[in-house]
């Protein structure tokens, strides 16, 4: 709290002591005056860029656990998968852009899934690599049970690789925001992202920064509700924050 | 059966040939390291075997066999469940309705004295509270054929005592249901004499079977059996051949 | 003597708006009045503007309504020559669904990248023509995805300079773009200029001014001879596909060809159509306050170089 | 392998078949023919993006455990830091990376920075968690030889969260291409993301899926890399890929 | 002592008064659970007393003590060390130069029969293998005070009786150096009696202190001593008090 006072004070001298131009960095009273500006209509975009986010998130989540499980259940479909995952980890998004377009049209869905695209991977790889850091003597346990393959992963690799899991998640909260914007910049109607890239093309900075400040809170807000149910999901994986 | 490793092979187990009884209570004795656990593993098909072969109920093993209850010689307690809900492990995992055994999960712990201790999550039991618990947990699915690996070793004497009265009932000693095969791996010799059928005393490493001893003090044993002179003799004997003296 | 650095901000990536100032480059006009010229990208007019007004570059090319919104938020910048004369502002549409007259805009879907002129300046060519302007409901698109965006019937129309015609041309076929080209419409605005900052114009006048002789006299060897222009363009930016950059910088050309050009040389800004200009943008833009016209422009260093004569 | 290939056939019937227009996707042949083309010059721009992304994940990877070390080590600091670093993460580096290099100039260093702060933030959070994943009884190991604390941090808890800054350092590896590229795309004069964005602006379609092809190469070799630096360095988290 | 947990606290020891004196050998025994390990632990100064203090050296404990040699129940050895880094480990985290220390390692090693085993990851090693090279590892330093928790539950007989008079010429019971003070859990009665000075028996949860024993067999402690009719009578006292009969 104090650093983020601290580092509020210090943007606000940097700005006025070095004469920054505001059109490339509004100082936080211009921010703050753009952000409360009633004029601005926020909660159309907020809305908007919310449901990207956490439908983004969502995805991202689900679909990278289950690729991290096909990963680390066959070292063929992992020899066959990864090299595809990593190829379109490393793919800029906004180079295939057209692509999207093409593909997924504009709106709230095709954001989603460019940002579920963005923040996909942590969650495969922590995923398949938590699946991988079980003890073996739990998995002599699970099979000395007679316990099939997937009951072993259901029971004793999954729950043990949770940690692994929720650090992804974490991780992806963050993705999934700056992947919904990103989605927002590729081609959009609405949302926060809309409304950056707008303002910003006009060097209408302080609102484009009030924006941020918007993707900011709502970042932080996920990520916090994340930790929060990492902290009730598994209790046992004290984490430090 | 020799482990392969990167600082080079260590041959653990060598010329193993052991026939047991269904039934039958057989235990392993031998100095720390010569490969007790290694042949459990064998037997239970958790390992290969480097040469040789193994069969449970006739049938050659080559993969984790099924029926079988194992005490590991680590407690190996699941730590994000319940203690009850680590005893109802097997349960769970053979694709059994875990509701139904819950009871018995409660009963085998109460037994074991660690009816409070259900709820408590494993961190929160002393060693030999998990060891006891890891117990139950073989126990749940009354298999028939049992292997231990040290079951008893984190337990005072007394509890230990007390435990091996309650294995041995468990085992099928008195009634007339059919008893169960049990493979035990002690330290104790006095403990192997007391709950034996046949003893397997094994050599340092690589394990060979030095002698197999039966035990043919009467059942069911009692205190006084443990104090018999035949005992005594008994358990001097394996210490012998045990110590090469 | 050493050679003065000059660092000069294009708009964009390689383009056919381009040619001229690496053919000045080549052709050793920027050495011959002792400058050093460095071309370098930059995406969009707010980000070229960026680097002039902070002294990252020393001039810049960007559009005329983006500068002159620019001064109005604080920049320190002045348009010091023009490229297009006439407008390129434009709406691309399909054959299949034509929009040939501003009518036809009312409903429909348009997409452009927020910072293009034709966005920021729609309200504007709307009320000339009495369209209702909020009857067009407009689509951010990523530059890279304007073309597709019209090509695979995302949006109706999509809002880009006319000089883009041949890259439309190549996704869609071509004969199958229409093109509504506001100059077409009696809409007459600056577009895209040459800017410089306060500290370029006080401190290397000469320097600045020889730049831009050097540039005009770039673009008087590209009017002559287009095709060894575009044979410099593909030397020095080897990426480029001269089959549709070529037809684009064609079109950049007649822009360019003008009779004000002819009269007063390549580059020339005309006072009253730079102030219309700025009136459109301050009425129209929502700045934060009203700019005056002669903060915007200078012809100071301006030198005539004659066009060559239309062929 | 046999996916790749399958996938590539698939790709050039999916071109052919649905007749999609080359300027969109172009077939893999024409990929290829753009690729060999000897008129291109690709080793100039390789060799460019190749530094700023190994430029980017070292920054990351170094920067990404240190501040991961740091929080773990305090909650203080820790309830500082994580919002901020989450704050961080969040904004989209697109919209800011203009500032960026306004501040930084041109070149291959403020693009190696832009990669490494786009791919910092997996590092940090599995760091963290990582170190805080520790056996109780080994923190216990450590106090009882009346270690002081950051000696339990080098010798015990940093090797133990080891598994997890290396399934981070994975993920930072495709982040430091992406990265890179997008700092390219904002300004560059050279670099396989000027390419990208140079013969987009000129529909070069096919040259720019070439240069994405070079990327997903250098992507690949890099994500490789990592892999089996990490199976050297922590041959006892035997991962399964 | 009481253990807070969501499930409800456990009080885990009550009441505990005990005064060790400098170069004593102390054995503690008492059922599986009543806060043997506990103890220990309060006693490093791991974990907090709720209620009373502790002085080691004259000094209250309030934070982990120094110069402290401590066997865990567990081996807790780094997965990630071979073996003789694991023993080196106290020297590296001591911040001593453990190079200084490796031939005392390997030496260690060799002692407890691991001298092979140096070079070999903990995993390859068996139960019984790894309790010992923590055992090597609690040593390395030669610390004044041994706080060990069950050492040796889980070797066998013979190679349990060699380590304990090896642990007995290390305490110092022979030759004129300064005897270290041991603390030292054990669940074998005979063990407690063959090595301590006194024992102190322990009550079921919450531990309490039963009773102190002082064992008055003549030292140095050999195989004599164990056959004889006082060391008998000794073990048979504790194990009443135990049991409470
Ligand atoms: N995973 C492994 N990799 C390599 N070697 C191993 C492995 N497990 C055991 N060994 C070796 O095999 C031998 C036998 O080990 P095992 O655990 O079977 O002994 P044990 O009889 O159970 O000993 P203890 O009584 O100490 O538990 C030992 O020398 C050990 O070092
Ligand atoms: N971390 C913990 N959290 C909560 N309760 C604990 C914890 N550790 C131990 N206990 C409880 O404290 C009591 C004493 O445990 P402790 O480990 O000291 O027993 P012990 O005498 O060492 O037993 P054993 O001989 O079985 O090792 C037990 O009832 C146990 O359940
Ligand atoms: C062929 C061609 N393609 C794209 C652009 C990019 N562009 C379109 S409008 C504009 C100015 C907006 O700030 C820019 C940079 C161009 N100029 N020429
Ligand atoms: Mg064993
Ligand atoms: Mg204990």
């Amino acid at each position: 709290m104090a650093l983020f006072v601290g580092l509020i004070v210090v943007w606000q001298l940097a700005v006025s002591l070095l004469n920054i131009r505001e059109y490339l960095l509004p100082s936080p009273m211009a921010v703050l005056r753009a952000f409360i500006e009633p004029e601005t209509q926020w909660w159309p975009h907020l809305w908007v860029t919310t449901l990207e986010i956490i439908g983004a998130f969502v995805l991202a989540g689900g679909v990278g656990v289950a690729l991290g499980v096909a990963i680390a259940w066959s070292p063929r479909l992992a020899s066959a998968l990864v090299p595809f995952l990593v190829l379109v980890n490393t793919l800029p998004k906004v180079a295939v852009a057209p692509l999207f377009l093409l593909w997924l049209g504009y709106g709230i869905v095709p954001n989603m899934l460019i940002g579920a695209l963005i923040g996909f991977f942590p969650v495969v790889i922590n995923t398949a690599v938590g699946l991988s850091q079980v003890d073996p003597e739990m998995l002599d346990l699970g099979r000395v049970f007679s316990a099939p393959k997937w009951k072993i992963f259901a029971k004793i690799r999954l729950p043990n690789a949770l940690p692994y899991i929720l650090s992804a998640l974490k991780i992806t909260a963050t993705s999934a925001v700056v992947g919904a914007i990103v989605g927002e910049f590729v081609a959009s109607q609405k949302g926060l992202g809309y409304v950056i890239i707008t303002t910003q093309s006009s060097m209408n900075t302080p609102l484009a920064f009030g924006a941020l400040v918007w993707v900011s809170i709502v970042g932080l807000a996920l990520y916090g509700a994340v930790v929060a149910i990492a902290r009730w999901a598994a209790p046992w994986a004290e984490a430090t924050q | 059966m020799t482990y392969a490793a990167d600082s080079g092979p260590v041959e653990a187990l060598s010329g193993i040939d052991l026939k047991v009884g269904r039934g039958e209570f057989v235990s392993l004795v031998g100095p720390s390291g010569c490969g007790k656990s290694t042949l459990l593993r064998i037997i239970a098909g958790l390992r290969p075997a480097t040469r040789g072969s193994v069969r449970v109920a006739g049938r050659p093993v080559t993969r984790p066999i099924a029926d079988v209850g194992m005490v590991f010689q680590a407690p190996i307690l699941l730590k994000w469940r319940s203690i009850l809900d680590n005893v109802l492990l097997p349960a769970e995992l053979a694709g059994k309705d875990a509701g139904r055994y819950r009871d018995r999960a409660q009963h085998l712990l109460q037994t074991v004295g660690l009816g409070e201790f259900a709820a408590k999550l494993p961190r929160e039991l002393s060693g030999g509270m998990q060891q006891r618990a890891s117990l139950c947990r073989a126990l749940l699915l009354d298999p028939p054929l049992l292997l231990m690996d040290e079951p008893f070793g984190a337990l005072d004497a007394m509890t230990r005592d007390e435990m091996n009265l309650e294995l041995l009932r468990i085992w099928g000693e008195t009634g007339n249901a059919a008893r169960k095969t049990v493979l035990f791996v002690t330290h104790s010799i006095s403990e192997a004499v007391f709950l034996s059928d046949r003893i397997v005393v094994m050599t340092p490493r690589p394990g060979r079977i030095a002698a197999v001893r039966t035990v043919d003090l009467p059942r069911p044993r009692t205190v006084e059996v443990r104090a018999s002179a035949a005992f005594g003799q008994l358990s001097l004997e394996i210490f012998r051949t045990l110590t090469g003296s | 003597q050493p050679l003065e650095k000059f660092t000069f901000a294009l708009n964009w990536f390689a383009v056919g708006d381009h040619a001229a100032y690496w053919v000045a480059l080549e052709k050793g006009y920027y050495k011959a009045k002792g400058l050093d010229v460095v071309l370098e990208n930059s995406k969009g007019s707010g980000d070229s503007i960026a680097k002039v007004d902070s002294g990252r570059a020393d001039a810049g090319l960007a559009d005329a309504a983006v500068v002159i919104a620019s001064i109005a938020r604080g920049t320190t910048i002045k348009d010091v020559g023009m490229v297009f004369d006439k407008t390129p502002l434009n709406f691309f549409s399909a054959k299949s669904a034509p929009i040939t007259k501003p009518k036809d805009l009312e409903g429909k879907t348009a997409a452009a990248p927020p910072g293009d002129s034709q966005r920021q300046i729609f309200p504007a060519f709307a009320k000339l023509h009495g369209i209702d302007a909020s009857k067009v409901s407009w689509v951010n698109v990523e530059p890279a995805a304007k073309i597709a965006a019209l090509a695979e019937k995302r949006v109706d129309t999509v809002g880009d300079y006319n000089t883009g015609l041949p890259l439309y041309e190549k996704a869609m076929g071509a004969g199958n773009v229409v093109m509504l080209s506001w100059a077409d419409f009696g809409f007459d605005m600056y577009s895209m200029s040459i800017m410089a900052s306060d500290k370029t114009m006080k401190e290397r006048g000469k320097a600045l001014k020889a730049f831009l002789e050097a540039s005009y006299m770039g673009w008087r060897d590209v009017m002559a001879d287009p095709k060894a222009a575009l044979a410099i363009l593909k030397k020095r930016v080897p990426e480029v596909d001269l089959s549709v950059i070529e037809p684009n910088m064609m079109i950049g050309l007649s822009l360019m060809k003008t009779e004000r050009y002819a009269k007063n040389g390549i580059g020339w800004i005309d006072e009253k159509k730079m102030c219309d200009s700025v009136d459109l943008v301050n009425t129209y833009m929502g700045l934060p306050k009203k700019v005056d016209c002669k903060a915007t422009f200078t012809t100071e260093f301006f030198t005539k170089v004659d066009m060559p004569a239309a062929r």
